[in-house]
């Protein structure tokens, strides 16, 4: 049933060096641009597309409108103040950054962190999975013009920020998992509010299958839709549960476990199809495992203890020459800091490995060549990319 | 430049060729005019009562800010009852949330949706990174203030401001608005050299006419 | 990894091994021998992800680091292939070749270090900034705060004073 | 397609049936989360000033500006002002704050139309949200900065009682880091070090490691560097940032060990050669008394290529440190190393010369271009109570010197001793030892006006008389020195005191006469402070210079009202090692400055 479309052999010609034979004076193609003004969910990119008919010929990603250049402002700010700076780099999902980041300079330092500190981060970084997840179901239904979703969807993270808020002090950039621990421990009664929440979600979760999964026009739409065949996965770098929905168990936190993930039972989601519809049903059921996971880790977590390591003043604080690379999974895929220092107190290098960099340049630019103009926002969505960790 | 802006001789489906110059032929030149206020008071204040209570907001998110505003375009917070929607396009749109740093890439971006917004249109710097620089301060690539670019109405204070903070700014710009003091437009058009050296300054590449609307 | 590092020995002149962790470690080649040895990991050690490559700048030393870190997934380790090559005219051999994605990665190390990759598609074409006229920004010679300051305008009326000074003129101005 | 794909969205309709999610009123039903980092406020009152929330802000939002506070010790006055146009609320000034002052309420709505109006300074400007209860705290425990002083060995009480060998061990390398470590630079205590010594600077060249660099910085200030690392009053530790929630930094045994690590045959090169003085330019000065004051000013002025020779009545020079502190506390040789360096920068020390008989002061005046009096404060004060002329009642300064200079002590089985500062606790350890060597065990008995709360010696000096097994008897006022038949001492009769100073202020003891009490022992050793001997300066001189109750007249610089000499030291001001350095750099830069431009001063 599902073929791999993305061949361009055929059409449109090609010129004598490999690049397409587009002319656009020939008024059989059209140059159109999606983005940067918000292709919806996926934030502020652009695809330019050379269209003929209402079929793509040629699509060239366009990233480089919200670089900050947290990579070089990171080299001239001590340690503890990279701390603030790297939750923006991705901002539905900044936790990770946050994780990645300690996680590196720990282990360039040397520092082991405590127990209790390491399932909170383990509960937040869940947490932001699921939002993150919540976003990707709106955008996914609303690039098809299945609006309700992204309200139903919208209002369940919001009410997991509010548990965010409590928990960390802020909703959106949390800067609660800092080199050497968390800030502090969970508030009280945190948990039955927590619960609270998640049942909400629950039945949002049960909402969102009968409504969108479980929807015609849905399926038709997705089913079969964006196809990438699996054996360019090692191609293009493809992880998370865009691999998995093209039936590769692709998991950090199984396949090279960190902080509490050894002591937590979960299934690695996978799906088979690889097409839209496959990666939206795994991405869904992460987002249900991610309720069953804090639930989880509630009912593991150790309550006493402190949540940081015995560090040295912050303020100088110097980390011996070394490079070390800390990837985890994060909702749309792996996550990873490369991180090299060089005895100074600040670090000689910091880059940044986001699942979005290889899924929305290379391999979108691929999987977008023959598509249907009216699918290209469910396929760019489908990728489940965040544009401000592909430029930083 | 980019190809497609440079002059260039093309030939029509009917086989004449003729010269196209993008920059000149695509675009309107004319600069923005000032709009003065009507004569009658009462009747100014009923235009300023009617646009305060439709702020139709483009939907461009230039940076992070822009995530807070989903809670408000959905029933938690639901914006739509204080008259506040998100339009898809700067031809429906009069009010542009700068949503947090520009990048100057974006700052071109901003540009021209500002510019083809019809007036009277309003602008909100929303964060610490449109007052002063914010947490980007020192990077090479975003712009510091936001109103040397584009006239400001109004700003709202946060790293990112929560929706809450959002919705007392709509409020705030209200007021602002019936009291018509919100003149950003007309500022705009009336020190246009200023800014438009402004933007020139920081956009390397200017490839676009200077007033695009 | 000891049994890796063996065998890579056996064919490649490895330079220095850092064993970061039990499943990651970091090499050095010289850069003629990369290309063989990141096809060499690729095809028969099951190192068929390409998790990253980017660079190091060395300013002191004169020389980039060029970090390419794969990932084998059945195994669960990790290897960063480090090759150094001069600050001046950088420039490096591609290997879109063996990941297509690898492309970006030299468009952007291309735009924000200045290496070239001669024959990687698309790699003059800019990426992230637009109309940029100077030095490639993550040089380590690039000042970040003085190009700022002197592009943008920053919002005048700051003064702070620092405390030991302040205390040094209030308290015994002339010195004693 | 199954019919059931078509109908299963239809299952939304049951929203309509439900209650709207919506807040109602969200702009007064949602306030922050007790925990939420809202805007900043800070207990101004409580706020030092120390500039640290500015040097950890990695956005530059926070200025130290002038509030119209006037500068104390250990407040500079400044108040941080935070530029929310650059403010991202991580919070990381409110972990590092040293006095817990700065916080964050949960409030989170601030809107302008005027991009100038978002700067602030929290608890100096007011705020609606100044008096807000919840909001960010820094959480307990949580720490950016280290607030436990590490712990440095010193001899047991069992072991250092029979020995006059030094208490202390000093860091080691590794602790002293971990120490210099904690310190935040903020600078405040450089302002309260009389000799306002680069304490910051020197603290960092500790914890790189840089020694040279950090012999360097102390001797710029004090060349009394070695006996202030051991022995120095140390204010600067009470004016440090770490001290409000936490220990403060060891900064004295921080510059102990600077001068520790470094030998010292290497001092003199670090420190550097004197200046040469142009030809001609050479100008002589005399001081009288080596003492830390005199020496400082002679290291000053010598080390601008002038000639200063010191003279010093005693067979050593040093001064109090040498003749006032016990060698447990500064052992001589470390003086010694001290004096070598000022020797070395070309000053002359002679002596077991006394000025007045030796030579006379009008024979300096007559030499030099200035004359510099550094004779300190060598005479013991006595109480004046009956029996107090009894050759068994000594005077502590006597007898620590007679202890310094090996000349023999009778050593009684018991003694009392009267003061409660710092040389009583000296004298009192001083004559423990040797009771301890003699006897094998210690009584000694230190009776004091004030109470323990009020001590004017310091609280470790206390601590360690007590565990040396001296008994200190806080709030005695000595009445009479007890003789029995035989004409020798048997103690001293005390009534208990109810207050020290009367109504206005001055010194006036009341006594509960009910409650008296009789110290036991064979001698009685007053410590209750000392006076200059002012003989040597001759008739004429005295005469001639203008006094104060009963000290030389000098203005801020140590200059007297004889346009020639100054006075510097105990002897006109007091009350430690630092204080006379400083006195001794402020001398040498007014008499410098004399030479500079008004030839008809000297």
């Amino acid at each position: 049933m599902v073929q791999d479309l993305s061949d361009r052999s055929q059409y449109p010609a090609r010129n004598r060096d490999g690049t397409l034979d587009v002319d656009l004076t020939s008024g059989k193609y059209l140059k159109l641009w999606q983005g940067p003004n918000h292709p919806g969910i996926t934030g502020n990119m652009s695809v330019e597309l050379t269209v003929c008919g209402d079929e793509v010929v040629e699509g060239k990603t366009h990233v480089g409108y919200l670089h900050r250049g947290f990579e070089k402002l990171m080299e001239r700010r001590t340690f503890i103040q990279c701390f603030p700076i790297v939750c923006r780099i991705c901002v539905p999902e900044p936790d990770f950054n946050e994780y990645c980041y300690a996680a590196a300079v720990e282990e360039l330092a040397g520092v082991e962190i405590p127990e209790q500190a390491k399932w909170i981060r383990t509960l937040i970084l869940e947490m932001g999975r699921f939002n993150s997840l919540m976003m990707y179901l709106g955008g996914q239904s609303g690039s098809l013009g299945l609006g309700v979703i992204g309200q139903w969807t919208t209002y369940v993270r919001d009410l997991m920020l509010d548990r965010f808020e409590e928990l960390t002090g802020a909703r959106i950039y949390h800067m609660f998992i800092l080199p050497g621990g968390v800030r502090d421990t969970l508030p009280e009664g945190f948990d039955a509010r927590m619960e609270e929440t998640l049942r909400e979600a629950e039945r949002t979760m049960k909402d969102v299958w009968n409504v969108m999964f479980q929807n015609a026009v849905f399926r038709k739409r997705t089913i079969g839709v964006g196809y990438i065949n699996p054996a360019l996965f090692d191609d293009y770098g493809v992880t998370g549960p865009t691999a998995r929905g093209g039936g590769v168990a692709k998991d950090v936190r199984r396949d090279q476990p960190y902080l509490a993930y050894p002591d937590l039972e979960f299934e690695v989601n996978v799906a088979r199809d690889s097409d839209i519809y496959s990666r939206a049903d795994v991405r869904r059921r992460d987002a249900l495992q991610s309720i069953d996971l804090i639930r989880q880790i509630l009912a593991k977590m150790p309550r006493t203890g402190p949540v940081m390591a015995k560090m040295p003043n912050m303020l100088h604080w110097k980390i011996p020459r070394g490079e070390t690379y800390i990837r985890g999974e994060c909702s749309r895929g792996e996550y990873g800091f490369y991180v090299v220092t060089d005895g100074s107190g600040y670090p000689r290098r910091v880059n940044v490995r986001g699942p979005s960099y290889t899924h929305a340049m290379a391999l979108l630019e691929r999987l977008i060549v023959n598509c249907n103009i009216a699918d290209v926002a469910a396929l760019l969505v489908s990728l489940h990319t965040y544009p401000p960790e592909i430029e930083r | 430049m980019k190809d497609e802006l440079k002059p260039r001789i093309v030939k029509g489906p009917d086989g004449i060729e003729f010269e196209v110059d993008p920059l000149r032929d695509y675009y309107c030149e004319a600069s923005p005019s000032v709009h003065p206020p009507v004569y009658v008071k009462i009747v100014e204040d009923f235009f300023n009562w009617a646009r305060s209570e439709s702020l139709w907001i483009l939907g461009f998110g230039t940076g992070c800010g822009a995530i807070e505003m989903r809670p408000l375009m959905t029933p938690r917070f639901d914006a739509y009852r204080f008259g506040v929607q998100w339009r898809p396009t700067p031809r429906q749109a009069n009010l542009l949330m700068i949503s947090g740093y520009l990048s100057t890439k974006t700052l071109k971006r901003a540009i021209r949706s500002y510019e083809q917004m019809q007036s009277p249109k309003y602008v909100v710097g929303l964060g610490s990174c449109t007052i002063n620089g914010g947490m980007y301060w020192d990077s090479y690539n975003t712009i510091k203030k936001l109103d040397e670019y584009l006239p400001v109405d109004l700003y709202i204070v946060g790293c990112m401001p929560r929706p809450e903070a959002l919705l007392q700014g709509f409020e705030d710009l209200k007021q602002i608005i019936r009291a018509g003091k919100a003149e950003g437009a007309n500022q705009y058009a009336e020190k246009f050299e200023w800014y438009k050296a402004n933007q020139k300054k920081v956009i390397h590449d200017w490839d676009m006419p200077d007033y695009n609307w | 990894m000891q049994d890796l590092q063996t065998r890579l020995a056996q064919h490649t002149d490895l330079g220095e091994w850092t064993q970061q962790r039990a499943d990651l470690a970091f090499v050095t080649v010289a850069r003629e021998h990369l290309h063989g040895l990141l096809r060499h990991l690729r095809d028969h050690e099951g190192f068929t992800h390409l998790v990253l490559l980017t660079a190091v700048d060395w300013l002191e030393d004169g020389q980039f680091q060029l970090t390419y870190l794969m990932n084998n997934r059945a195994a669960a380790r990790d290897i960063g292939v480090r090759v150094l090559i001069p600050r001046e005219g950088a420039d490096m051999d591609s290997i879109h070749d063996l990941w297509p994605t690898a492309a970006t990665y030299q468009r952007e190390l291309r735009e924000m270090f200045g290496i070239d990759f001669p024959g990687s598609p698309r790699v003059d074409e800019e990426f992230i900034l637009e109309g940029w006229r100077d030095m490639p920004p993550y040089r380590r010679d690039f000042d970040t705060l003085k190009y700022a300051q002197e592009e943008f305008a920053e919002r005048p009326g700051r003064v702070s004073k620092d405390p030991e000074t302040h205390m040094k003129q209030k308290l015994y101005p002339d010195g004693a | 397609m199954p019919i059931t794909t078509v109908l299963s969205p239809f299952r939304a309709w049951k929203f309509l049936f439900q209650n709207p999610v919506t807040v109602r009123d969200p702009l007064t039903e949602r306030p922050g989360a007790p925990r939420y980092r809202g805007f900043h406020q800070n207990d101004a009152e409580k706020c030092v000033g120390c500039g640290t929330c500015e040097t950890i802000c990695q956005n530059g939002a926070i200025d130290m500006i002038d509030v119209g506070l006037a500068p104390k010790d250990g407040d500079s006055g400044l108040r941080p002002r935070i530029d929310y146009g650059r403010c991202c609320w991580c919070a990381l000034c409110v972990d590092v704050c040293m006095t817990g002052s700065l916080s964050m309420s949960n409030a989170y709505t601030w809107t302008d139309a005027n991009a100038d109006a978002f700067r602030f300074t929290p608890g100096v400007d007011k705020k609606p949200w100044d008096n807000d209860q919840l909001g960010y705290r820094r959480p307990e425990g949580h720490a950016l900065h280290g607030k436990d002083r590490v712990e440095m060995a010193e001899l047991e009480p069992e072991a250092r009682i029979g020995t006059f060998d030094e208490i202390v061990a000093g860091y080691d390398v590794a602790r002293a880091r971990l120490e210099a470590d904690r310190c935040v630079e903020c600078g405040l205590c450089v302002a309260t070090c009389p000799a306002h010594m680069a304490i910051p600077q020197y603290i960092k060249a500790v914890r790189d490691g840089d020694y040279e660099r950090g012999l360097a910085l102390l001797y710029e200030t004090n060349p009394f560097s070695q006996v202030c690392g051991r022995v120095c009053t140390h204010k600067c530790e009470t004016a440090c940032a770490a001290g409000h929630e936490g220990d403060p930094i060891a900064i004295r045994w921080l510059k102990r060990h600077i001068t520790d690590q470094v030998p010292h045959k290497d001092y003199v090169r670090i420190v550097g050669k004197p200046k040469k003085a142009a030809k001609g330019e050479a100008k002589t000065i005399a001081v009288v008394g080596a003492g830390p004051a005199g020496l400082t000013a002679a290291y000053d002025l010598a080390r601008q290529g002038h000639k200063v020779v010191v003279y010093e009545v005693r067979k050593h020079p040093g001064g109090m440190p040498r003749y006032g502190i016990p060698e447990y506390r500064l052992p001589y040789d470390i003086l010694d190393a001290d004096i070598d360096v000022i020797r070395a920068m070309g000053v002359e020390i002679k002596c077991e010369t006394r000025v007045g008989s030796d030579i006379t002061m009008d024979e300096l005046k007559a030499k030099n271009d200035a004359v510099i009096l550094a004779i300190g404060l060598h005479l013991g004060r006595s109480t004046r109570i009956p029996g107090s002329d009894h050759a068994d009642v000594r005077k502590a300064v006597d007898l620590l010197r007679q202890v310094t200079d090996e000349d023999p002590v009778d050593v009684p089985k018991s003694l009392v001793v009267i003061g409660g500062g710092n040389v009583a606790m000296d004298i009192a350890r001083t004559m423990a030892r040797l009771q301890m060597k003699a006897y094998g065990e210690v009584a000694v008995t230190v009776t004091a006006l004030e109470d323990k709360a009020h001590f004017l010696a310091d609280p470790d000096e206390i601590r360690e008389c007590g565990e040396e097994g001296i008994d200190i008897v806080d709030a005695r006022g000595p009445q009479e020195v007890v003789i029995d038949a035989d004409g020798r001492v048997e103690g001293l009769r005390t009534w208990r005191v109810q207050s020290i100073f009367d109504a206005q202020g001055r010194f006036a003891p009341s006594y509960d006469e009910s409650d008296e009490r009789i110290h036991p022992g064979d001698m009685v050793i007053e410590a209750i402070g000392q006076a200059a001997g002012v003989d040597m300066l001759g008739e004429g001189l005295t005469e001639a210079l203008e006094w104060n109750r009963g000290r030389i007249q000098v203005d801020a610089d140590g200059r007297t009202s004889e346009s020639w000499l100054w006075a510097i030291g105990d002897c006109v001001k007091g009350p430690d090692v630092v204080h006379a350095v400083a006195d001794g750099h402020r001398a040498a830069k007014s008499i410098l400055a004399a030479f500079e431009g008004k030839g008809d001063e000297a």
